[in-house]
């Protein structure tokens, strides 16, 4: 039985029983309760996934004390975080600095509604999906600078500006790139974009221009979600902690599960766009082996392909310094820029052509 | 710029990065081969320190409960941090003379830099550094030792 | 679903937020005493005030996006329809983003992307 | 020589604000307290605020003895202890005209090296950690942690040994020294390489270090910087090439020279160091010859009277210790002209204008050890 | 320039400055008062271009105060040992900061751990102690109300 049935299922069921306004806010809960459960899985197992990947890079264990292999390590940090107070400063502009993690964490969870998790899991498959990502995703900006701003600390300021500047720079070649895929596809839709991949990932058959747009959008990517090598707004070395030096307890909290839970949206979309979200890993005519990899439920293969991005952007930030702010604007204004300006005419020419597969 | 060297740039940037994502992830690989970490109190049984170590300085007793300290002070004297105090008593001797003997060693491992010179400075190496480690103690006064045994007394012939 | 969801989520999120906060305002006693209020500035009083006006060179740079963004934003619609229009698409494009890089190159030749 | 310039007071309603970079801060590497004044990201003045770690250290040799104040020296700059120890134990035996047998010229030597090639790691790890790698330092102390161990092995301690002593080592070598060293010396042979594929040739970290943090050769000599720092401007100033102290003299090594001033040309020079340090050792660890390890020497030191200077080669540059005697058995007075003072004076005059990105990345560069610095 | 060399041409221009050839430098005593113009000659001199002031620290006689300068050229490779004798109540001299950059520090800590004044130096604040610090504490009469090993 497939999730799409089941949902039906369920859906006709609550319609059949109960008034239809009932029913239609019963199904919010059970979204918004699934939807928070899959918030703070998420948030557990990354947390873990960047202690255990930057331990096995830098030849250490990681946590290892709680539970199988440090599994509940992050469980064990959340409950201290929990406990710990949540202090406010003097001076602050109490309104802005409780609003700021609500408006981060409010972002990254509705930003999750157009995203395909497996055949037929959707909450909302807007007409507009790909836009909606790029319009929501840049206001987490707006959650950054209020932080920044009132706090009432030098460190959180410049970190916030740092942070304005850079973000709303990427947010450019992470929207031409998403381009690339539009132009071939000729959807905004989530659905219609996996739909297009079914016989082959754009990723491969897209030609040269997918390639560069796929580089471009992992780097954008990682700057607009404020990861290291582009993790100036926190600028560890520089700023202690950037634009949320002064918050702590569960309201940094919030900020932290918002930074993970924003790289997986990020890479999901990376997945869907570039690598077939749901879709199977498909060789030509391989019947044998496209029959097996069929097998594979469709949720395993999303997870699989975010995971793989979200290990690549853990990746970098293990290996690489971080850039000076002003080679991380010349980066993005004189290179990707100009690059994926010229990716869309090239990629214009060649689905107007028709030489993708 | 040439668009030459732009492209060059571009190429050059990504090849150096892709070496460095090379090692990390070969180590991301390898890592339960090569991993530096010791796990320490998991791994007190088998934890090796080298001998000559110097975690405190011990008074080194004999199975008699002898030691061979004649009180001389000169470790005293030797110690840059007074770390090592000395309270001398006068033994009757079988010949019936009296004689200065070590009555109560005290070390302050609180004050302590193993430096080593007390070692250094015994003529007849009573006191030896330990390789020990473990001294954190709630109460400052418990690193106030005791260096000879209770009851001890120096070995027979030293001078 | 439709749109309510999004709503739906929204107040998931808060309710989440929210839920998470309380509990931690249940849970911990919270202490308070003169220096605890200090912003963090390394262990040292801060010196002056800590929103002062900044540095233009923030600025010119989200001028400079303000304007792309919103070219960005036309190109959407023109992604999708690409197809079907044909190859006139292409010269439109070609038009409209020799006028965008003929901008950004001006901006490159007035130094606005040199960080200053 | 001084700009009126050179003091900048902040005015009060304009872009400038002051910000404390330290005593808590992560990229101070201690107890160091930056006021410095920034223009958006500009960084205007630099200003040094010490003395969180200071000690005193000689005030207290002034009440030690000879034999005594050696160790004091191990908490000054705890990342080359041996130096610093061989330092004062050149003074006092320059003072008292104690020869050092030749077995004991070697042993120092080597153990001189091996804290410069355990120093440099531990700077080539934070120097990239200040520019935001972290990897690169976990990977420098499993090279640290080797050496540490083959110094435990000999001198009996990890960071603060107090091996030298007037007149040659405290103890001879380990039975296994020699093995250990040379099982050392191959391993970082093959990760030397590693260190420059992960960071050196790293775009990112060649343009965070290039061209920032500029200080001209007549700067270097006029602020007085020595070691690395100086040598990254091509000021030649390598204690053991010029006023060459035990076997030194004996061993072929080059001294690395960069002219170009930046931030790079400094961490060029420490990664060169790394390979000559090297072979230094190699040269000389088969070739320890048998005999003495300790000369005799009386009990009780008094030098006689007089001034008395002696000057080696630290993992940060010349540390000199100067001897006032009266001919008791304390000193007079003792002053360590430590690297790190004069090599952090010249910071302001080198990120004056550049990032604040730029600040961390040339302290990083400048090695700078705190306890050195304070005394 | 060898040490001969440097000393004959050092007694031929200040005959009235005692010059050391004792010891491990080559020494001369310079009255404070001269020690401003001093310092710019040793530096400008061309066959002499001391540009490199590697130790600069003070000793307490308890009479007076001695500061001492330890100079070297890098290009020549001589190098000197300058000596000034201050008045321990009232000890007052020429800054070499503008000379020697590296003075500055140097001449800071001097002045905050002995007290002496060093007049047109540009930044002549405490360095290491706090503010409200008293007494110079490496005069050689300074005790210090707290001590570590005495507790």
């Amino acid at each position: 039985m497939s999730f799409e049935t089941l949902a039906n299922w369920v859906h006709n069921w609550l319609y059949e029983t109960l008034h239809p306004t009932v029913a239609l806010l019963v199904e919010f809960a059970i979204v918004g309760v699934l939807i928070i459960g899959l918030f703070a899985v998420l948030g557990l197992v990354l947390v873990m996934m960047e202690r255990k990947v930057s331990s096995w890079m830098q030849l250490r264990l990681g946590p290892n004390r709680i539970g199988p292999w440090g599994w509940f390590q992050t469980v064990a940090d959340t409950l201290k975080l929990i406990v710990k107070e949540g202090m406010t400063p003097n001076n602050v502009d109490k309104l802005l600095f409780n609003m700021a993690p609500m408006l981060v964490i409010v972002v990254s969870m509705v930003i999750m509604a157009p995203i395909m998790f497996a055949k037929g899991i959707q909450i909302w498959d807007i007409n507009i999906g790909v836009l909606f990502v790029a319009a929501v995703s840049s206001l987490s900006i707006i959650g950054v600078l209020m932080a920044g701003w009132a706090s009432n600390n030098k460190y959180s300021l410049l970190g916030a500006m740092r942070s304005g500047a850079q973000i709303v720079s990427y947010e450019l070649s992470a929207g031409l790139s998403i381009l690339v895929i539009v132009v071939l596809t000729g959807s905004l839709k989530m659905s219609d974009i996996v739909m297009a991949q079914a016989d082959g990932w754009w990723l491969f058959k897209g030609h040269v221009p997918a390639i560069i747009a796929f580089v471009i959008f992992i780097i954008a990517a990682t700057a607009e979600t404020n990861r290291a090598p582009f993790d100036l707004a926190e600028a560890e070395s520089e700023l202690t902690a950037g634009f949320h030096t002064e918050y702590s307890g569960m309201k940094f909290a919030l900020f932290f599960l918002a930074e993970y839970v924003n790289i997986f949206v990020v890479c999901a979309i990376g997945a869907t766009l570039f690598l077939g979200g749901w879709m199977p890993f498909h060789i030509g005519n391989w019947e044998g082996f496209n029959h097996v990899m069929d097998y594979i439920p469709s949720s395993v293969w999303f997870f699989g392909k975010t995971f793989l991005l979200i290990f690549v952007i853990m990746w970098f930030r293990w290996t690489f310094p971080r850039l000076r702010i002003d080679q991380l604007l010349s980066l993005e204004w004189k290179y990707l820029l100009p690059i994926s300006m010229f990716n869309i005419l090239l990629v214009t020419i060649i689905a107007l052509a028709g030489w993708h597969f | 710029m040439t668009l030459k060297q732009y492209f060059s740039n571009i190429f050059t940037g990504v090849k150096s990065l892709a070496t460095g994502m090379k090692v990390t992830g070969g180590y991301f690989l390898r890592h339960h081969k090569e991993k530096i970490t010791e796990q320490y109190p998991d791994n007190r049984d088998t934890l090796v320190l080298a001998e000559r170590f110097r975690g405190e300085v011990i008074m080194t007793h004999d199975d008699n409960n002898e030691h061979a300290c004649t009180g001389c002070t000169a470790c005293e004297l030797a110690c840059p941090n007074g770390t090592i105090k000395i309270i001398t008593k006068f033994d009757l001797t079988p010949e019936g003379k009296k004689k200065k003997a070590l009555d109560t060693f005290i070390y302050h491992l609180e004050l302590c830099t193993m430096c080593n010179l007390c070692v250094e400075a015994c003529p007849t190496s009573a006191i030896t550094m330990a390789p020990t480690f473990e001294h954190s103690v709630f109460d400052r006064s418990q690193l106030i030792k005791k260096l000879n045994k209770p009851g001890s007394k120096i070995r027979e012939g030293v001078e | 679903m439709g749109a309510g969801s999004l709503i739906a989520l929204a107040i998931a999120a808060l309710a989440f937020a929210g839920i998470a906060l309380s509990i931690s305002k249940l849970v911990l006693k919270a202490s308070t005493n003169k220096q605890k209020g200090e912003p963090y500035e390394c262990g040292v009083p801060t010196k002056g005030a800590s929103r002062i006006q900044f540095n233009v060179g923030y600025y010119l740079f989200a001028l400079i996006f303000l304007i792309f963004d919103v070219e960005l934003v036309f190109l959407y619609p023109w992604a999708v329809v690409v197809k079907n229009v044909g190859w006139v698409a292409l010269v439109e494009i070609l038009i409209f983003f020799f006028i965008l890089f003929l901008g950004l190159l001006y901006a490159h030749k007035k130094g606005a992307l040199e960080w200053k | 020589m001084y700009r009126e310039t050179d003091i900048i007071q902040t005015i009060p309603g304009t872009d400038e604000m002051v910000i404390n970079v330290g005593p808590q801060h992560p990229s101070t590497h201690g107890v160091l307290h930056l006021v410095i004044t920034i223009d958006g990201e500009t960084v205007k003045k630099v200003e040094p605020h010490l003395g969180y770690i200071h000690r005193s250290i000689e005030k207290m040799c002034e009440s030690l003895s000879y034999r005594q104040f050696i160790y004091t020296t191990s908490r000054m700059d705890y990342l080359s202890a041996h130096i610093n120890n061989h330092a004062c134990a050149l003074a006092v035996e320059q003072a008292m005209g104690i020869e050092v047998p030749l077995r004991a010229q070697y042993i120092r030597v080597v153990m001189d090296e091996l804290t410069r090639i355990a120093s440099h790691c531990l700077w080539w790890g934070s120097v990239a950690m200040d520019c935001g790698a972290v990897t690169p330092f976990f990977l420098a102390f499993r090279e640290r942690e080797m050496i540490n161990t083959i110094m435990e092995e000999t001198c009996g301690a990890r960071l603060t040994m107090n091996y030298m002593v007037p007149g040659g080592v405290m103890f001879d070598l380990h039975p296994n020294f020699q093995r250990d060293a040379k099982a050392f010396l191959a391993h970082f042979r093959s990760k030397i390489d590693e260190y420059d594929e992960l960071v050196t040739g790293n775009i990112i970290f060649q343009n965070r270090l290039k061209g920032t943090g500029f200080i001209s050769k007549a700067d270097a000599i006029s602020y007085g910087c020595t070691g690395p720092t100086a040598r990254g401007s091509g000021v030649s100033c390598d204690v053991r090439k010029w006023y060459p102290y035990e076997v030194y003299q004996q061993v072929q090594f080059d001294e690395i020279l960069e002219t170009a001033g930046d931030s790079y040309a400094r961490y060029l020079v420490r990664l060169a160091e790394l390979r000559q340090s090297m072979s230094i050792i190699e040269q000389l660890i088969d070739n320890i010859p048998t005999g003495d390890f300790q000369a005799k020497t009386k009990a009780v030191l008094k030098p006689p009277k007089g001034e008395f200077y002696s000057r080696v080669e630290t993992a940060r540059g010349e540390l000199g210790v100067y001897i006032v005697s009266e001919g008791g058995t304390t000193p007079y007075r003792i002053k360590f002209r430590s690297p790190g003072f004069s090599n952090l004076s010249a910071l302001d005059h080198m990120v004056r204008g550049q990032k604040l990105g730029d600040l961390v990345a040339v302290m990083g560069t400048l090695d700078l050890v705190i306890p050195d610095i304070d005394r | 320039m060898t040490r001969e060399e440097l000393k004959q041409l050092l007694t031929e221009r200040f005959p009235d400055n005692a010059v050391d050839d004792a010891g491990q430098f080559l020494q001369i005593q310079v009255p404070a008062s001269q020690w401003g113009s001093f310092a710019l000659f040793l530096r400008d001199t061309a066959e002499l271009q001391f540009d490199f002031l590697f130790c600069l620290t003070c000793v307490d006689w308890l009479k007076h105060l001695t500061m001492v300068y330890h100079l070297r050229s890098t290009d020549y490779r001589h190098e000197l040992v300058v000596k000034c004798q201050l008045d321990r109540e009232q000890p007052v001299i020429a800054t070499a900061a503008h000379t020697w950059r590296t003075a500055e520090f140097h001449e800071r800590e001097v002045y905050e751990l002995f007290g002496v004044q060093f007049e047109g130096h540009p930044d002549l604040r405490r360095l290491i102690l706090p503010d409200e610090w008293e007494g110079w504490p490496l005069r050689k009469d300074y005790e210090d109300p707290v001590n570590m090993i005495k507790l």
